[in-house]
């Protein structure tokens, strides 16, 4: 049962991401996108990360997805079409060396025998149980495994204290950086006289600069 | 609390060993009734609940000519709707035109099953049901820009745009708003908020409780873009916004979404911080633990007829207060809009989180409910933090005024 | 929050200092200095900068006021939990990195790059905040966070020129290559946590040495796969070939303090890094049997290092811009560097051959923030950095030209300068460390790199000819900013008296190499060190049976 | 009743990075080669949470070392694109164009 619904979810995940890729539309490809976090999302909850699906959909389809709605709306036609177009011979190559790459990674994944005190990967077909089912499973996994949220929380704070105030430096610096070069580098004077010479300066400017490039 | 747990999500049931047919028929009858049947059904007498309100706020009757009271006129309207010809643009992207519509009722939709309308009467009750709620509920913005850009009308996408800014902003506080709630009950469970203000009594009795409460209601209206903060659908400027080149059902799938989610955030609130079905306290408590305590079926309708009762008043009241804010108050401007969320509700919500830590340690600490200390101090607290953060919002203002020359242009010409 | 947690904060105050400076910095800008104009906003912010910066290279010190350990550093530590790595080397190369910071701030001063000057000092603090922390990161969740701070501060701070059109280009090509290949780096290192079953990098070194049934990476594809993608990640940060493609737009486009540091704080952060990831977790699969050609990481590594300083040097003969030369000829020392790193890999027992790669990277460094303040200056006044437009320097300002020579024979490598010693003792490591059968290929590796030297020779000179031999040309320099005096002056002492004495520098990065994190488990003679099994998949009975 | 074996999402997540490789390889808007990034992080995830779901933490190791590490490249992820799409409204307000290959005044 839930092999086949890991094999429709799989399906679906790998097509969206075909989509994503070969999408013309950038819209388009944005939606395959949306569609791909959902199926990873689904892929989580198969993996009884319930917590971290409902991350996944906050994060990417709520933020990720939105911002880059707004990049391609602000950058291209409204129509969102890709006007490049990607030559054949660039497709095959690429598509050659992808291929060749996923049929290395399956042979390894596929291969993999195992070492002292680890069981290889192929031979592991069953995920450890938790509490109820399996008298071995030990309590703190158990809890991992079914409220997830709250052992995170509980572990952001002591075990991973340095990565979360890392993360907050993270998304300062991303937060400010993002705002400093978006924002139209507009005259700081509030005098409108002072504004329209600062901005005929600065398109000046922009239209005399050398180009700065070399052989 | 059997009941809520396993009438999981089917993804979750499915890799439960015991997987059986009765929780697959239970969910069915749900889905059925309670999904396409009472909660359409509450929309459509909301609809007639709103524009019989508007008429006596504007000193009109409303609806009256559908049936007894006009009571027959929502299923008149949604009759209308389902026959009208499905007009689609000709330029517009057929399939995404259709999905946004959808998108927008699903995320509606998925909101619902998380809420606990009475004991045990959670549809699915996550460890982490806060936070699929925010998730899901942020599903929206992606649909109604979808529907603006595959419009191809200038005033949608404006409108789209308009919307995504005005709904990614408020969800900021929004989600801070919550972030008491889940501090007081160290859960993010639904079911767990329920059980905890069933043992300490509502959450919004309490000061940092209370700006919570109010922070998150105007950044829920704002979320299903209600006026005053409807600019992205607003009629005079940009002629309905993403929903524009909408007709027939499409246009009544919007109308539905829009109305659930009001339902929903209304149910959302009244779930966080009214508590639930409960009566106030000190009168909380004993009845329900008592007789939720028998396992029986008779003792368990016993227990959620009156919770439901009492919970769906609850939730007309927060809807009746959203209707009665529409009727009183003008729209606001985009650069209005977009400030107020950024400069008072993001720094309330912010420092309301560290008052909620006081009021934790005061009353929720295991062990030394103070209740009196914990008013004496946060009370003040709140009250400094909001008073400060609103009038440095306001000479903030008054400065912008002042020095921006088209604002000045625009108070002369209003004049 | 228990005691011994607050004791560990004390080795974390530069951390929490530049961090929090970074925000004041910003909130300064925002609320005392709103309307001025950006030329003495530069100023005043450069100036508070400063402040904090040396407010935090003190602060390093002071778990040694504290006398938290014995005169010569603290004991090596794991703190908070483990994630962090707390030791000699880290300290001292803290307050390098601090240092390096103190001379951007004061060369970003030169010129009025950009309105957004406390955003732009911010962003610096948070990339020292990155880069300490990357030194420091004894975890591959910190490891990975850290790493992804630093690059994308940088990509920001690289767009902040705005005014041209290379500023905004180069970020994006650094932009693009570096999300790719710290995607790339992400894959590797998920597949990593499969095989370890762990993130700390000491214990994926002691689950990693018992599997070994065959040495190496040998029959260990999806190893081998992780192994090969975190190399392209770490390959990219440290601009190797055939990962370097951004780094010339990068160092052109940037304002020339920016490239400054990007050549200098973030390329010494990732080596040690990379030097760190290498040996203590994949120490294991560095080569099979102790052969080179075997399946292991040093083959890999050796095939890099010999591309990296070819294409650098050779690429680096066409440039004509200043900044440019100095990308690539940053790309061939990256190169040189690799050989060090292998020839930690190969030292049998010994823990501090990672000593050169330190001495390197530090004498690397200062060169380069010298050459960058010239820079600097140069775009100040004539709006190009091109080499021809040194033309004349000596003429106009001899003792500064005469510095400058020292940092360029230095780059080169020529006897009597620091850089010289610094390729003496790397080449030399590499070829008495090891076994007799890597000395063939090391003998190879050295003569490349010696070969690479004679060549990067000729680019190097075109500098100093345009300098002593030409007349000058285009707009006159004006007199240099007192940052670029100190800037060009002291790194040119530091060159010439480790160059004539290089004693006290080698001896104490010896002493800091000697560091549990460049140390490999497989390498220590004896019986093997006992270790637990702290993590890896453990075989799953199945209840339902296979 | 049978468990899904652990190979089962390695390859799905193998095949999900190599088809992210594939887009940042053979597309030239900026903003898809972006997606194609994003796709490749949520591959490396699924690995993290496969590997962490199929195994028993060992005595030392936090019970959720997995979604820890997931949870932050989600925080990366989101920090990576904010700042991407920054630069790219930077680059495109001076070129009108989005595309990697028109950015080639820089070269040599």
């Amino acid at each position: 049962m839930n092999q086949i619904l890991f094999g429709v979810i799989a399906t679906l995940g790998v097509l969206a991401a075909l989509g994503t890729v070969l999408a013309r539309n950038l819209v388009h490809a944005a939606l395959f996108l949306v569609a791909f976090f959902f199926l990873v999302a689904c892929q989580f909850v198969m993996l009884e990360a319930e917590f971290l699906a409902a991350v996944q959909v906050l994060v990417y389809i709520g933020a990720v997805a939105i911002i880059l709605m707004f990049g391609i709306m602000l950058t291209r036609n409204i129509q969102g079409d890709d006007t490049t177009t990607v030559s054949k011979a660039g497709f095959i190559s690429g598509g050659l060396a992808a291929a060749g790459l996923l049929a290395v990674l399956v042979f390894g994944i596929l291969d993999d025998e195992g070492r002292t005190g680890r069981a290889g990967w192929r031979d592991v077909t069953t995920r450890p149980a938790v509490y109820p089912v399996a008298a071995r499973a030990s309590a703190e996994q158990t809890k991992a495994v079914n409220n997830m949220g709250f052992v995170v929380g509980r572990e952001l704070l002591t075990r991973y204290l340095i990565p979360f105030e890392v993360a907050g430096v993270l998304l300062t610096a991303a937060l400010v950086g993002a705002i400093a070069l978006a924002v139209q580098d507009g005259p700081s004077t509030d005098d409108p006289a002072e504004r329209a010479k600062k901005a005929a300066e600065h398109t000046a400017a922009a239209e005399t600069e050398p180009q700065l490039t070399s052989a | 609390m059997n009941v809520a747990t396993d009438w999981a999500l089917p993804l979750v049931w499915a890799q439960q060993s015991e997987l059986d047919s009765i929780p697959w028929l239970k969910w069915i009858i749900v889905l059925a009734v309670v999904f396409f049947g009472i909660f359409p059904g509450i929309v459509a007498y909301m609809v007639w609940g709103e524009r019989k309100v508007a008429g006596r706020f504007q000193d009109r009757i409303g609806p009256n000519r559908v049936g007894p009271f006009g009571l027959l006129q929502p299923i008149a309207d949604a009759i209308k709707l389902i026959t009208k010809e499905d007009i689609v643009p000709r330029t517009a992207d057929q399939w995404v035109h259709l999905l946004a519509p959808v998108m927008i009722l699903v995320s509606a939709f998925l909101v619902l099953p998380v809420i606990p309308f009475g004991l045990g009467l959670a549809a699915v009750n996550p460890p982490s049901g806060l936070i699929y709620l925010i998730a899901v509920s942020s599903i929206s913005a992606l649909g109604i820009f979808l529907a603006g850009w595959s419009s191809r009308n200038k005033y949608s996408l404006l409108g789209a745009m308009r919307a995504v800014a005005q709904l990614v902003s408020y969800e900021v506080p929004q989600v801070m708003s919550v972030i008491p709630v889940i501090l007081w009950t160290g859960s993010l469970s639904m079911v767990a908020i329920f059980d905890r203000q069933v043992e300490y009594g509502w959450f919004i009795f309490s000061p940092p409780g209370l700006l919570a409460f109010i922070l998150l209601t105007i950044a829920n209206i704002a979320e299903v873009n209600r006026t005053p903060f409807d600019l992205p659908e607003a009629e005079s400027e940009i002629i309905a916004g993403y929903h524009t080149e909408y007709s027939g059902m499409r246009f009544g799938l919007f109308f539905l979404a829009e109305y659930l989610s009001v339902f929903a955030v209304s149910c959302l609130g009244t779930a966080v911080f009214l508590g639930g079905g409960t009566l106030p306290w000190p009168f909380t408590g004993e009845p329900v633990v008592t007789l939720g305590s028998g396992q029986g079926l008779l003792s368990l309708i016993l227990v959620n007829l009156p919770l439901i009762g009492i919970f769906m008043a609850k939730v007309g009241l927060y809807v009746f207060l959203m209707f009665w804010i529409r009727c009183t108050l003008p729209r606001l401007r985009v650069d209005q809009l977009m400030s107020f969320a950024w400069k008072v509700m993001v720094p309330l919500s912010i420092i309301n989180v560290f008052i909620a830590a006081l009021w934790y340690e005061f009353v929720f600490r295991p062990g030394r409910p103070n209740y009196l200390l914990g008013w004496g101090v946060t009370a003040p607290l709140v009250l400094i933090s909001v008073i400060v953060v609103l009038s440095i919002y306001k000479a903030q203002m008054k400065a912008d005024l002042a020095a921006s020359p088209t604002s000045r242009r625009r108070i002369a010409t209003a004049n | 929050m228990s005691s011994e947690l607050l004791f560990e904060f004390v080795y974390f105050i530069p951390e929490i200092v530049l961090a929090f400076w970074g925000l004041l910095v910003i909130l300064l800008d925002v609320a005392l200095l709103r309307g001025r104009p950006s030329e003495t906003r530069g100023k005043i912010l450069g100036m508070v900068s400063l402040v904090g910066a040396i407010l935090a290279l003190v602060s390093v010190f002071v778990p040694d006021m504290l006398s938290f350990g014995s005169a010569t550093g603290a004991p090596e530590t794991s703190i908070f939990f483990g994630a962090i790595f707390q030791g000699p080397v880290v300290e001292r190369f803290s307050a390098f990195i601090i240092i390096l910071l103190m001379f951007v701030i004061a060369l970003s001063t030169t010129w009025n790059f950009t309105e957004h000057w406390g955003e732009y000092f911010g962003l610096l603090f948070w990339t020292a905040v990155g880069m300490i922390m990357l030194i420091a990161a004894e975890e591959l969740v910190t490891l990975f966070l850290t790493l992804e701070l630093m690059t994308i501060s940088l990509y920001i701070i690289t767009a902040f020129e705005k005014d041209l059109n290379r500023s905004s280009e180069g970020a994006l090509k650094y932009f693009v290559y570096g999300s790719v290949s710290s995607a790339l780096f992400l894959f590797g290192l998920s597949l990593l946590y499969g095989l370890a079953g762990t993130t700390r990098l000491s214990a994926i070194g002691a689950v990693l040495e018992p599997q070994q049934s065959v040495a190496g990476l040998g029959r260990n594809i999806a190893g081998a796969m992780s192994v090969l993608l975190i190399l392209v990640g770490f390959g990219f940060k440290i601009s190797a070939v055939p990962f370097h493609q951004w780094a010339p737009d990068a160092y052109e486009g940037a304002p020339a303090p920016v490239s400054a540091w990007l050549a200098t704080g973030s390329k010494l952060a990732s080596m040690i890094a990379l030097t760190k990831v290498l040996i203590q977790a994949l120490g294991a699969w560095a080569s099979g049997d102790g052969n080179l050609a075997s399946p292991g990481w040093v083959g890999i590594l050796a095939v890099i290092a010999a591309l990296t300083m070819t294409y650098g040097n050779f690429a680096a003969l066409a440039q004509k811009n200043l900044k440019r030369m100095l990308a690539y000829s940053s790309i061939a020392h990256a190169g040189y560097m690799l050989v060090g790193v292998m020839a930690v890999a190969v030292a049998a027992g010994s823990r501090v051959a990672a000593g050169p790669i330190l001495f390197y990277l530090v004498v690397y460094s200062v060169a380069n923030i010298g050459a960058f303040a010239v820079a600097a200056w140069l775009f100040r006044d004539k709006k190009t950095d091109e080499i021809e437009d040194l033309n004349g320097l000596f003429a106009q300002y001899p003792f500064l030209a005469v510095c400058t020579l020292l940092l360029m024979l230095s780059l080169i490598g020529i006897p009597g300068v620091a850089g010289f010693w610094g390729k003496f003792f790397m080449f030399s490591e590499a070829l008495t460390q090891g076994e007799d059968k890597h000395r063939l290929t090391f003998l190879w590796l050295v003569g490349l790199g010696l070969m690479n030297s004679v060549i990067s020779a000729f680019y190097y000179v075109r500098v100093l000819r345009a300098m002593f031999l030409r007349p000058s040309t285009g707009a006159p320099l004006k007199p240099p900013t007192f940052a670029i005096r100190v800037a060009v002056i002291g790194s040119a002492l530091v060159v010439i008296i480790f160059g004539l004495y290089p004693t006290p520098l080698t001896d104490e990065t010896d002493r800091l190499a000697d560091s549990r994190i460049f140390d490999s488990r497989l390498k220590h003679t004896g019986p093997a060190p006992k270790v637990a099994l702290n993590g890896g998949l453990q075989p799953v009975a199945s209840p339902v049976g296979k | 009743m049978h468990d899904i074996p652990l190979t089962w999402f390695l390859i799905f997540a193998s095949a999900c990075f190599v088809i992210g490789l594939l887009g940042v390889l053979v597309r030239r808007n900026a903003i898809a080669v972006l997606m194609a990034i994003e796709i490749m992080l949520n591959a490396a995830n699924i690995n993290i949470i496969a590997f962490w779901r199929y195994s028993v933490p060992g005595p030392e190791e936090s019970p959720v070392s997995g979604p820890m590490l997931a949870i932050f490249v989600i925080t990366i992820a989101a920090a990576e694109v904010a700042v991407g799409i920054g630069l790219i409204l930077l680059c495109y307000r001076r070129r009108a164009s989005a595309d990697v290959d028109q950015y080639d005044s820089l070269s040599g």
